[in-house]
């Protein structure tokens, strides 16, 4: 865990959304080599859900939380005043799989299947829903199965034909135990804002020093780990205690397409076309009513 | 010196009328409370809406008929999953209460089934049984299942051995021991544990609709939270406590009529 | 001669105990004729209770045998405490064993009606058992060992907390009832004067274990008053019987 | 025609070694039975691994020091869980037993504490009282609540009137009263509603922790379930079946100390 | 002469009913001198337990009032069943009065060791409630009202289901308690020999509601035996007795 540093450093509690992980390995590098430190911050991580962090950053019980863009619109659609100050992923971590004897190779070989997701909410339903539009299809010509965090046994058990998962976890861990698998990358048909580290409208107007020291040292990390994958997979085994018990094959794999999905000509910065198209499927979704002033979402100005 | 004992009586009758009052005093306490916290705490509407605003979501939800067709779905799970439950329980129950070797045989498994997390073996029950009604049904009737059957254990043991002697020197039948016998001497304590399961049984549907299902008032919640319209989470989340509430004033109202002979409901 | 209803032999239980056990009944044998009004007298703890309840097969003896014939028969019992079901009002617990053998609810009300006549319960039907004072909860305990016409009544301590004129009253009821409709009784007393009133024959038991010390035929001539009790004979049959169980 | 009735006396006694061997014989028949699914059913490991993987895991984790960590953490929430929750359910329980008017004023409140699903309200507990133990210990203090609320409540009403009487006729005090005869009066039915608090509390702790905690066997689960370790995940399932079924069995044990008076208890 | 330790006005008490209410005391009123033994008579239902109940605070009176001089006094109880506690064993349920007053266990368990001598329940003690016969459990009962030395005494129906020895035994014992402890003692029985065996005056109640039908001055001279019933004046007040309560 973090070393125990000076009181001056300013603490700052980091919600992630999911458990501690290899993705997390930028995050991990930045405090072992001092990233943090360096920016005056004394991180600490927390591991609520996603809704929830989103949540308690609006309402400034946080400062910081790492979340996926759909969510920023979503929330601030309901008046949460929370601003993404740092694009981590470049592309969005959704893909829809099957087995390759369902011949599904493009988004419109979806039509007339059944496909598995958690639920009609969060990044898997959104990319699904994105990845529909881009095959030309609409909700009424696939069936959806919301069957939460499921999806992997429901392919397996070919309950479903296609389900909606995560690109850098489900296909790796599918593919190791041997499955045939065709993939469709959300990242490939469109670009939508991904996840990214939010902060909410006060602390971006009363602290920008802080939110530019929190960007930075993510950056940091990030580039670090971009540059050097085996260095940082060794720092996290320090800090994902389940790592080392983990599939090591598989694990680097997760880190190496994480770094796929990561990589940009500059890190960090959000592309306004990605938020465009990411407002159009929220209409179209009907999950927003009418559009946002996008320019408050999301901005640029503390990437350095 | 003259001293007077001081008496021990019949507690006086709170009449009907009086506790009805008091009951809605509490609750118009509680509406302003909120009202006041959620005006003056400076708290943002996603976190803690006013009353007025839940209100006005109740009454869009209302009107556009989700509302009915999702408390519909709920209450048909949990409906079905209670009285399964309370079956299987009461069944069960009464089996171990009768025989030591059968508690010993099966509780361990009982027990198990109580502590396996649902949220763990969700997804088995959905690639089993599906994702439709009966898996929620199942998961409803698994929470329902542990605390009706205890208390059927214990109050089926507690039935005293005269009347059992009673029951034997006029030949009663096994039957008639249960129906005359045991099913009214058990009757507060297995109340009691209905009290308990039909307070757990909304729960356990809503556990089934959170985990994986596009139906349910656990469904709204999810939507609710997923597009940060706290007000229809908390809808949701009453209409929630209002069929809890429902399904324990029923459980109270039988045993105001099935335990009259009790003194505590004389009253 | 008549052959005897109930042949009880060698009967002996032992119960277990917290530091070991307790004998409570030892070798006990007798036998009663068809109609026989047979009363069990002896000291506290000596058995009696346990006695009956092995009869009515309540508990299983440690040795020794016991057989009815005609086979099983139809019992009455009263048990020393009154026992009544605190969810069945008076009237409810009278009726039980009719709605046992499944009898019909107004024929069973209809039967029920003379019972409550005869224990003088009239207007308590509908009370639940704990508004009935002791006596009261008594008489439905009687009552209810009456209404099924059992074969033989098994009574233990029946008249035990009754006032001196309703348990008259009852002597003379339950003799009528005896002789009229040709049960066999066995019944618990520590009273030797209802006894002497009521019995054929009286046991007496010994101290712990129970041992039969004394049994004791009755030849009092029938019917009998309390006034009976000034009678030389019966002075000399109490006077045995107290000696017995000194 | 001689008859001899048929006896109803104490059932026969069932030695301790039976039963014990009873509960093994069925436990390998289950472990059996599970070998033989995941041996032909071809299932792949993460839907159903085998025993044998299972117990290699179980041995990895052991040897390892994380399975004694994160049980030494939730078997700490819910301890402490337990107690709070019994506490407080107990001291309510007893005050809504005893007056008609507090029972019509808070059970609606209580009630609908139970029909709010933790899952909607776990991030509230967490902004309220930190992301820390506090939060998992309270999540499981208020499901252990109800059961022992509900039979601390029957269990005190049902005691018999008589005992009062005496007790007010020697003059006890209100805590004479509670410790010498209400306590031990209801004590089979609270002990039945803590059975099910125990098993419960287990359930609670890790419903807290798999909301959101980096600890705790309900951690271990999220971590087994995102790294598709399913047998990690079976690992974390069983500790937690082994620490409700030895709550459980403190429970049974204690209710054989206390409660030896009770004729079914002596067997 | 002495005052009253006890007043008792006018007491009457109503109980609500399903079908209305029912009058169980009407107007009750009489005084006990200190030291008194005081028996109560009357048929089963005319409010004698009610009487005893009110007067050890558990009931409200309707109306009418009663008072104790001296203040609040140590009361000892036995109740028409005896009620022992499940949980406690034989040798507890006696030594419970003493408890609650707060005496250490080694001086409770010597002082209860003399009753169980009185009330013949040595090897007992650790007996469980539900394993002791009828008569036990009401001796049990007994000793446990005597243990922890009361001023007054409420018995009711102390010795209904103990043998003839027995009871005969407890009677020179209560009357050696009350002579040695200057106790008050107000005893409901329903056996009028027994009444005038031990009370200094008996009062009969009425049928339902009870009122106050005797109040018959017992001057037998003391100590009594058994052997007395058959003297003539005996004879006569036994004779009065029974005419009031028929
Ligand atoms: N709690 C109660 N509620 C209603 N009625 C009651 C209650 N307690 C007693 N009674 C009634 O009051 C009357 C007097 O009862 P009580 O127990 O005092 O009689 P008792 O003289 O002791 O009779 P017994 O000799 O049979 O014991 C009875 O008719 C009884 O039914
Ligand atoms: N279930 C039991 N377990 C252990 N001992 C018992 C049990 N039942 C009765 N006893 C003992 O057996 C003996 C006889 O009891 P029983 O009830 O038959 O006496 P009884 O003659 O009816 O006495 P009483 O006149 O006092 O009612 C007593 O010592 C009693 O303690
Ligand atoms: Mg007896
Ligand atoms: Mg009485």
């Amino acid at each position: 865990g973090p070393r125990p540093t000076p009181s001056r450093l300013t603490q700052v509690r980091l919600s992630l959304g999911y458990i501690p992980n290899i993705q997390f390995a930028p995050l991990y590098v930045a405090v072992e080599r001092g990233y943090f430190a360096e920016a005056g911050i004394e991180v600490e991580f927390d591991y609520s859900f996603e809704t929830d962090a989103v949540a308690l950053v609006g309402a400034d019980e946080l400062q910081f939380a790492v979340v996926s863009g759909e969510q920023v619109l979503l929330a601030r659609a309901q008046g949460l005043p929370v601003v993404y100050v740092a694009a981590w992923y470049q592309k969005y971590p959704v893909s829809v799989i099957a087995k390759s004897e369902q011949g599904i190779t493009t988004p419109s070989d979806l039509r007339g299947k059944t496909i598995g997701l958690p639920g009609l909410y969060g990044a898997n339903y959104i990319g699904l829903r994105a990845l529909l539009h881009a095959g030309g299809l609409s909700e009424s010509d696939v069936t959806l199965d919301s069957i939460g965090y499921t999806q992997v046994a429901a392919l397996a058990a070919g309950r479903d034909q296609a389900v909606s998962v995560y690109t850098a976890n489900e296909p790796l861990q599918l593919r190791a135990q041997g499955y045939d698998l065709t993939e469709l990358r959300v990242a490939d048909f469109v670009q939508l804002a991904s996840n990214g580290l939010i902060t909410n409208e006060t602390t971006a107007a009363g602290n920008p020093d802080l939110v530019r020291g929190m960007v930075a040292a993510l950056l940091h990390g990030l580039s670090d780990t971009i540059a050097d994958p085996q260095a940082a997979y060794q720092i996290s085994l320090g800090y994902v205690e389940t790592l080392a018990q983990a599939d090591t094959a598989v694990q680097k794999q997760v880190l190496a397409t994480s770094i796929d999905l990561w990589k940009a000509d500059r890190l960090g910065e959000s592309n306004p076309a990605a938020w465009e198209n990411m407002q159009t499927v929220l209409l179209d979704v009907g999950l927003l009513t009418q559009p946002l002033d996008l320019s408050k979402a999301f901005t640029n100005e503390f990437i350095p | 010196m003259d001293w007077k004992l001081p008496l021990r009586g019949k507690p006086p009758r709170t009449s009907r009328r009086s506790l009805h009052w008091t009951a809605f005093a509490s609750l118009a306490a509680a509406l302003l409370g909120w009202w006041l916290v959620s005006r003056f705490a400076g708290l943002p509407a996603f976190i803690l809406p006013a009353p007025e605003q839940v209100a006005v979501r109740f009454w869009k939800a209302l009107t556009d008929g989700s509302l009915l067709v999702h408390t519909a779905a709920t209450l048909t799970e949990v409906l079905l999953g209670l009285l399964a439950g309370t079956i299987a329980a009461v069944t069960l129950g009464y089996a171990i209460a009768k025989s030591r070797l059968f508690e010993q045989l099966v509780s361990p498994y009982l027990v198990a089934t109580q502590a396996i997390p649902i949220v763990a073996i969700a997804p088995l029950l959905v690639i089993w049984f599906g994702p439709g009604i009966f898996s929620k049904v199942l998961i409803c009737a698994l929470i329902v299942f542990f605390p009706v059957l205890v208390n059927t254990v214990v109050g089926v043991r507690a039935v005293p051995r005269p009347f059992h002697d009673l029951m034997h020197s006029l030949r009663a039948t096994r039957g008639q021991i249960i129906r005359m016998l045991e099913v009214p001497a058990a009757l507060p304590v297995l109340l009691g544990g209905l009290r308990v399961g039909a307070t757990l049984s909304v729960i356990g549907a809503v556990v089934g609709e959170l985990v994986g299902s596009d139906h349910g008032l656990g469904f709204l919640v999810n939507v609710g939270r997923g597009q940060y319209d706290t007000a229809l989470v908390f809808v949701a989340v009453f209409t929630l406590i209002a069929l809890a509430l429902a399904l324990y004033g029923l459980v109270s109202f039988l045993e105001r009529k099935l335990l009259i002979w009790q003194e505590a409901f004389e009253r | 001669m008549t052959d005897p209803i109930l042949i009880v032999h060698d009967i002996s239980i032992t119960f277990p105990d917290r530091n070991g056990s307790l004998d409570a009944l030892d070798t006990v044998s007798f036998t009663v004729l068809p109609r026989e009004f047979v009363c069990v007298l002896g000291p506290s703890g000596s058995g009696k209770s346990t006695l009956l309840r092995i009869l009515a097969g309540l508990l299983e003896p440690t040795s020794g045998s016991f057989s009815f014939a005609g086979g099983r028969p139809k019992i009455g019992m009263v048990f020393q405490q009154s026992n009544l079901m605190p969810w069945r009002t008076a009237l409810e617990n009278i009726t039980l064993p009719l709605e046992l053998q499944g009898v019909q609810a107004d024929e069973a009300h209809a039967r029920s009606q003379e019972l409550i006549d005869l224990v003088g319960l009239q207007g308590f039907e509908s009370s639940w058992p704990r508004d009935l004072s002791g006596g009261m909860a008594q008489r439905v305990a009687i009552a209810r060992a009456l209404i099924h016409d059992p074969d033989i009544l098994l009574l233990d301590e029946p008249f035990g907390s009754l006032d001196a004129l309703t348990r008259e009253h009852m002597w003379t009821e339950l003799s009528h009832i005896w002789q009229r409709r040709q049960k066999t009784v066995l019944m618990v007393t520590h009273s030797i004067g209802e006894s002497l009133i009521l019995a054929d024959r009286v046991l007496v038991l010994t101290q712990r274990p129970g041992k039969i010390k004394l049994d004791l035929e009755v030849d009092l001539p029938r019917p009998r008053a309390d006034e009976m009790r000034y009678t030389a004979h019966f002075g000399e049959l109490a006077r045995r019987l107290k000696e017995a169980i000194g």
